[in-house]
């Protein structure tokens, strides 16, 4: 069943386009790697699919909706969900807060209730400072919980950026260059993450990068974009194969 | 580190501060002065006016020491800043009550301030004394307040009548300031008797308090030509609006209020001329504010007083009598005298009304001549 | 609630108490006199205002240099209201008319900042500033030309509702209010705003909601604050409400510490009380006030306490030196 | 049609001042991204010296002019090693906070030094009224807009064909980048607070000339319209500081001459809040958008 498909989508800043006629379908539970060179398109790709930027054309699906109007916290709302290239944390917040900020839509009390803490609050509250405590704890960082953000080692931010990402249980998470900044050993750890992530939560995930060995051990499936069009698509050893893919890495 | 240091020290002298100065500042009164409480606005933008009113107010006190005191008892004026800000003046006029514990004030010196803390005097029925706050409303229902000077309306119906009377105007535009009571009241009193007195009242312009620029305003009252341009406002802003009426070669008379004392010292060539009321003349040949003026002179570096500092002297005068005349310091007794008071004073005879203001106070109409005050006439509202 | 937590409000609920007694003594034995009361009575509506403002500056992060704005709005509608409600005869107890002042005044000054709220808060930063500059300045030239609240002259003729016995416990419960409200998910989602507005809305926020919300509850306790200074003045006047008073709340918000509501608390004090010792010194008042401001940005810009809360739960428990304390959030329900 | 003029007249004096001083703030605003509060009080001293020469030393008027102007340009300098420099890698709200602070420390620096009472500045351009098609103007007026004008143009010609105005354009346009070119930003940094500064102060004095009087919240006002013009015309950019300065000046005095004295400073307001909500970049700005 496809969870999230991008039909045609184009994007031009001025008379520059970034994203040409790019099309993408997301079955559900699945791995799949974008990878391109730099400039290739593919965080302006990643932009339109959680509606940070509209495309010019094209249309966005998720689960059978158009996303193509709606705000990034809609589409969140809908299921899909996303880390940041250059990490976006709650800097000065816990780590248990910044996942419960995620939590937020689960939590159901109004401003009222909360403000006198009637005993809806503090059910609710619970409820949401267990759920998070438990997600902190898959990733082994219930250690943690207290520690201001900024004060985290950087792959355990990494890790706490997809927990945040994971507790608004998204049906697709979108991975914006994970490993970027980690060591070989960080970044092999970081694999069984997301491949353990994918089967806990049973969900789709979609990942941009650049570091090919990454993408190559854990992806299903592999897209390839340069100039904003996509130049391959298939298994990891196709795309390993394929002229155009090394044309692009490695030019002619 | 160094940070930490600093922010322990800032906190440090922060609260050191607090309890050092809540240590000394009481003192209470002792048992041979009469303390008399002062307010106005003697820091900020308006600072002048209270200082004016203070420094005619220290020399009656000074004076009245000299001669013996009241009953033998000596009077000590306690001064405080309203900053010309309600809030403030109601905790300055707390404190004079309570910390200082006066038996009587003297203020404030702006409407604004002195309504704002109306009620709580009335509450204490503190014997109070206005000496220049001009509004209606300051007196109304307040038994025990009371004002040296006469009203916002009251001298704006006397520049009106002038205007008729002696300047045979028949057309007037009249200039004020939005945002300021004293401006909109004098003005709205002028605009209604010139009207009564048969004149025509051709453009009524307004500017707020922070206006600097009043081209706009002033290029239209060019434009309809009237004989008579009344600007009740304060000096500081009544000057530029002269210097910029004769840059723009401005033929009309303009008339103002008591607000323009002082007028002839700084813009002597752009006032030339023209008139205002007020609530004395320095070149008056009575004794009382010949003499008056020779003692201001000479405490205070040979500067001229103006009519805040007449009024501020004459209201302390006034309310050591009251004070003299009670033989107590009892606020009832006081207040009572208060109501029976008949002082000769620098700004004419005071006597008041059941309202608590001055009764058929003279209004004086100034000329600015050559860069000096001089008495044209007198007028009497009917 | 676990056990952290109830003894953190047991340790609050006392001292509010005894505080209270304290200051229920020395009025009853005149130590206390009208002049320290009414310092007293300024100093809980200045909390009021700079809490309510650190809703905004502090939780949200943004620029508001036009809070007077609202505090006038809430004491020119409430003051209004309760001059009409006294004048239809029915009687009520003061508390009552108070109350209802209050809350018409927060109501109403909420409504004004959520309509200048919705289409300013896409602005961000130092533009956000300058048009809350702009929208209290506007409002201030809306009452002086605005008759039936008296215009330039002030709106007279108000009932003083306002005694130290109602304000203190008014001041306790809506420091409370702000507490909770921050500790909410909604100032949650407020204080992740400012953290992170493009992460936020990334992780599921609606960051204009929130923000207008921010606003609208931020004006709201500012209208209410309004509302008990024009019933402790009797007289409001439009002067009062100038620029130059918005800067003096922020620069108590921003000395506590933006985003630190007991900072927030301890600069009010502070900065109400401190001018009053020092009347003497008035000319230098607004000089050390902004000289204080800038070493303050230069050596310590995020204020006496940061973001951080004092705690007197931790405070206790330092003195009795258990440093076994978790550092746990939410525990110390700081008063 | 003649009071139509005489009021176009107004508008061009005061928005030719409004120019003077929007420029200080562009300038300043273009290269370190801060709102200079204390811009305002610069022009302020600038008046104050002026008032100073021109009383007490019976100077010239070409030095009561030029002194002020570098006295206060060296100010504007102090002003940003002291207070900005420090702060320069800080969030954007502390330098924003330390520049009001800076701004009130000026202001009661001066009511301290010169008291509150307005001091009357002096006619230092001699006075006559010249006749031009039936309308009258004074020459204050005439030199007033002149002045402001000469030294507009002097600076656009300083800032477009000089190498030192090349920098200052480098700068804000890039500054990391106008780092790796060797451009010194330090001195580009103070450059630009000295021209603002000097220009301020030449605004806060023909504004005092215009306007008669010196006092220490001088510059509160005209400092805040100025500021509105530069985010009318565009913050960041010079021609529409200018600009922006001619607008604010001409929508006052019609405002005032035509529609409402007392609403005149709230409909300014009203301009500043829906060019930002509408073109937030002004005038001639371009649009730009956050990186994600």
């Amino acid at each position: 069943m496809t969870v999230l498909s991008a039909k045609n989508i184009t994007m031009q800043f001025g008379g520059l386009t970034a994203v040409d006629q790019f099309n993408l379908e997301l079955d559900s539970n699945e791995l799949v790697g974008l990878i391109g060179p730099n400039g290739a398109g593919k965080t302006t790709i990643f932009n339109m699919l959680t509606g940070v930027y509209v495309p010019t054309s094209g249309d966005i699906v998720l689960n059978n909706e158009s996303i193509l109007k709606k705000t990034p916290h809609d589409i969140v709302k809908l299921g899909a969900s996303r880390t940041f290239q250059n990490i976006r944390l709650f800097k000065d917040l816990t780590a248990l807060e910044n996942v419960k900020i995620a939590y937020h839509n689960f939590i159901n009390y109004n401003m009222i209730q909360g403000m006198f803490r009637t005993k809806k609050f503090w059910t609710e509250e619970k409820k949401a400072h267990e759920e998070c405590e438990k997600l902190l704890d898959i990733f082994d960082m219930g250690e943690y919980a207290d520690t201001l953000a900024k004060n985290l080692p950087y792959g355990q931010q990494r890790k706490l950026e997809i927990a945040r990402a994971l507790a608004s249980e998204p049906k697709v998470l979108m991975l914006d260059e994970p490993a970027a900044g980690m060591n070989p050993a960080e970044t092999v750890e970081l694999m069984e993450t997301i491949h353990f992530i994918r089967n806990k939560f049973d969900i789709t995930v979609l990942l941009i990068e650049h570091d090919m060995k990454l993408v190559m051990g854990i992806c299903e499936r592999i897209l390839v974009v340069d100039y904003g069009k996509t130049i391959a698509e298939g298994t990891p050893d196709e795309i390993l194969k394929n002229p155009e893919v090394i044309r692009a890495y490695l030019g002619n | 580190m160094k940070k930490r240091v600093v922010s322990v020290l800032l906190a440090v002298i922060f609260t050191a501060s607090i309890f050092a100065f809540a240590g000394c500042s009481s003192s209470k009164s002792s048992g041979d002065t009469i303390k008399v409480g002062f307010l106005g606005p003697l820091s900020g933008d308006v600072a002048i006016y209270g200082k004016s009113a203070q420094s005619g107010a220290d020399l009656a006190v000074k004076e009245i020491n000299d001669a013996g005191g009241i009953n033998g008892k000596k009077i000590e004026l306690v001064a405080y800043d309203s900053k010309g800000d309600q809030t403030e003046a109601i905790n300055a006029y707390n404190r004079l009550r309570d910390q200082d514990e006066v038996v009587a004030v003297i203020g404030g010196v702006l409407s604004g301030e002195t309504l704002a803390m109306k009620d709580i005097m009335v509450q204490d029925n503190m014997p109070v004394l206005t000496p220049t706050a001009t509004a209606v409303d300051v007196t109304t229902d307040a038994p025990n307040v009371f004002r040296a000077c006469f009203l916002d309306d009251y001298q704006g119906v006397a520049a009106a009548n002038f205007a008729t009377a002696n300047l045979t105007a028949k057309t007037a535009a009249i200039m004020i300031c939005k945002g300021n009571p004293y401006s909109e009241g004098v003005g709205a009193a002028f605009s209604t008797q010139f009207a009564a007195n048969g004149g025509t009242v051709v453009d009524q312009e307004s500017y707020s308090a922070s206006d600097k620029d009043f081209s706009a305003q002033l290029t239209k009252i060019k434009e309809l030509n009237p004989e008579v341009v009344f600007v009740p406002d304060y000096v500081q802003i009544v000057g530029p609006i002269l210097q910029k009426a004769k840059e723009l070669g401005i033929t009309a008379k303009f008339v103002g209020a008591d607000g323009w004392d002082g007028v002839q010292t700084e813009y002597a060539d752009a006032a030339q001329g023209n008139y205002f009321t007020n609530h004395y003349a320095a070149d008056s040949p009575s004794e009382k504010v010949q003499s008056f003026i020779k003692a201001y002179k000479a405490a205070n570096d040979n500067k001229d007083p103006n009519s805040f500092s007449a009024l501020g002297y004459d209201a302390v005068y006034t309310m050591s009598d009251a004070i003299k005349t009670a033989g107590s310091t009892e606020s009832d007794a006081v207040v009572k005298a208060l109501n029976n008071t008949n002082y000769a004073g620098v700004t004419g005879n005071l006597k008041f009304d059941a309202e608590g203001n001055p009764k058929d106070k003279e209004v004086t109409i100034i000329k600015i001549d050559g860069g000096q005050l001089k008495f044209e006439t007198t007028i009497v509202n009917k | 609630m676990d056990k952290n937590k109830r003894k953190a409000y047991i340790i609050n609920t006392i001292s509010v108490v005894s505080l209270y007694l304290v200051f229920f003594i020395l009025i009853q034995t005149k130590v206390m006199n009208k002049y320290f009361i009414g310092i007293a009575i300024l100093t809980c509506i200045m909390i009021i205002m700079a809490m309510s403002l650190n809703i905004v500056a502090g939780f949200l992060g943004e620029m508001a240099l036009g809070h007077a704005g609202f505090m006038a709005i809430g004491a020119y509608s409430s003051a209004y209201f309760s001059i009409a409600l006294m004048d239809t005869g029915i009687a009520l107890p003061n508390i009552v008319v108070l109350i209802l002042a209050m809350i018409v005044g927060g109501i109403v000054t909420g409504l004004v900042g959520f309509l200048i709220g919705t289409p300013t808060l896409r602005l961000r930063g130092d533009y956000l500033g300058i048009v809350t500059i702009g929208f209290s300045e506007i409002i201030r030239i809306f009452f002086i030309n605005f008759a039936p609240t008296g215009g330039a002259a002030g709106l007279k003729g108000i009932t003083k509702l306002v005694t130290f016995n109602n304000v203190y416990w008014i001041t306790i419960v809506i420091i409370i209010l702000i507490f909770t409200f921050g500790r909410s998910k909604q100032g949650r989602a407020i204080i992740s705003i400012r953290e992170d507005e493009i992460a936020s809305e990334a992780a599921g926020i609606p960051t204009t909601k929130y923000k207008v919300l921010a606003f609208t509850v931020s004006s709201f306790f500012a209208g209410m604050g309004g509302a008990l200074y024009a019933h402790y003045q009797a007289f409001v006047e439009p002067s009062k409400f100038t620029f130059m008073f918005s800067i003096e709340m922020f620069v108590i918000v921003v000395l506590g510490g933006l985003g630190s509501l007991t900072g927030s608390i301890i600069a009010a004090i502070i900065l109400t009380v401190l001018p009053e010792m020092l009347r003497g010194f008035a000319e230098y008042r607004l000089l050390v006030y902004s000289l204080a401001l800038v070493v303050m940005m230069i050596f310590r810009p995020q204020g006496m306490l940061g973001r951080s809360e004092f705690s007197l739960t931790k405070f206790i428990d330092s003195l009795m030196l258990r440093k076994d304390m978790k550092n746990s959030i939410g525990g110390g329900e700081a008063q | 049609m003649d009071l139509f003029l005489q009021q176009l007249i107004n508008g061009l004096n005061v928005g030719s001042i409004y120019a003077l001083i929007a420029i200080g703030y562009t300038m300043v605003y273009g290269i370190i991204k801060l709102i200079n509060f204390a811009h305002g009080e610069i022009m302020m001293f600038g008046a104050y010296f002026a008032f100073i020469f021109a009383t007490s030393f019976q100077m010239p008027i070409w030095a009561v002019l030029l002194i002020p102007m570098v006295i206060m340009a060296l100010a504007g300098v102090a002003v940003e090693f002291i207070a900005y420099r420090p702060l320069r890698d800080a969030p954007r709200l502390s330098a924003l906070i330390t520049a009001i602070g800076v701004s009130l420390f000026l202001q009661n620096l001066a009511l301290l030094i010169f008291k509150a009472d307005p001091k009357v500045m002096p006619k230092i351009f001699p006075e006559t009224m010249i006749s031009l098609g039936g309308v009258e103007i004074n020459s204050t007026t005439l030199v007033t807009i002149g002045l402001s004008l000469f030294f507009m143009v002097l600076l656009d010609l300083y800032i477009r064909k000089t190498k030192q105005g090349r920098a200052v354009r480098a700068v804000s346009e890039d500054k990391d980048a106008a780092i790796l070119m060797g451009i010194n930003v330090d001195r580009t940094i103070s450059l630009t607070f000295a021209m603002g500064s000097a220009l301020g102060a030449l605004g806060g004095i023909l504004y005092s000339v215009a306007y008669v009087q010196v006092f220490p919240t001088l510059g509160v006002m005209p400092g805040l319209k100025a500021f509105i013009a530069a985010v009318l015309g565009g913050i960041g950019i010079i021609p529409g500081a200018m600009l922006g300065g001619f607008i604010i000046g001409m929508v006052e005095t019609m405002t005032k001459a035509y529609i409402s004295t007392t609403w005149a400073d709230a409909i300014v307001y009203i301009i500043l809040i829906l060019v930002l909500l509408f073109k937030p970049t002004g005038i001639l700005g371009k649009n730009t958008r956050e990186k994600v």
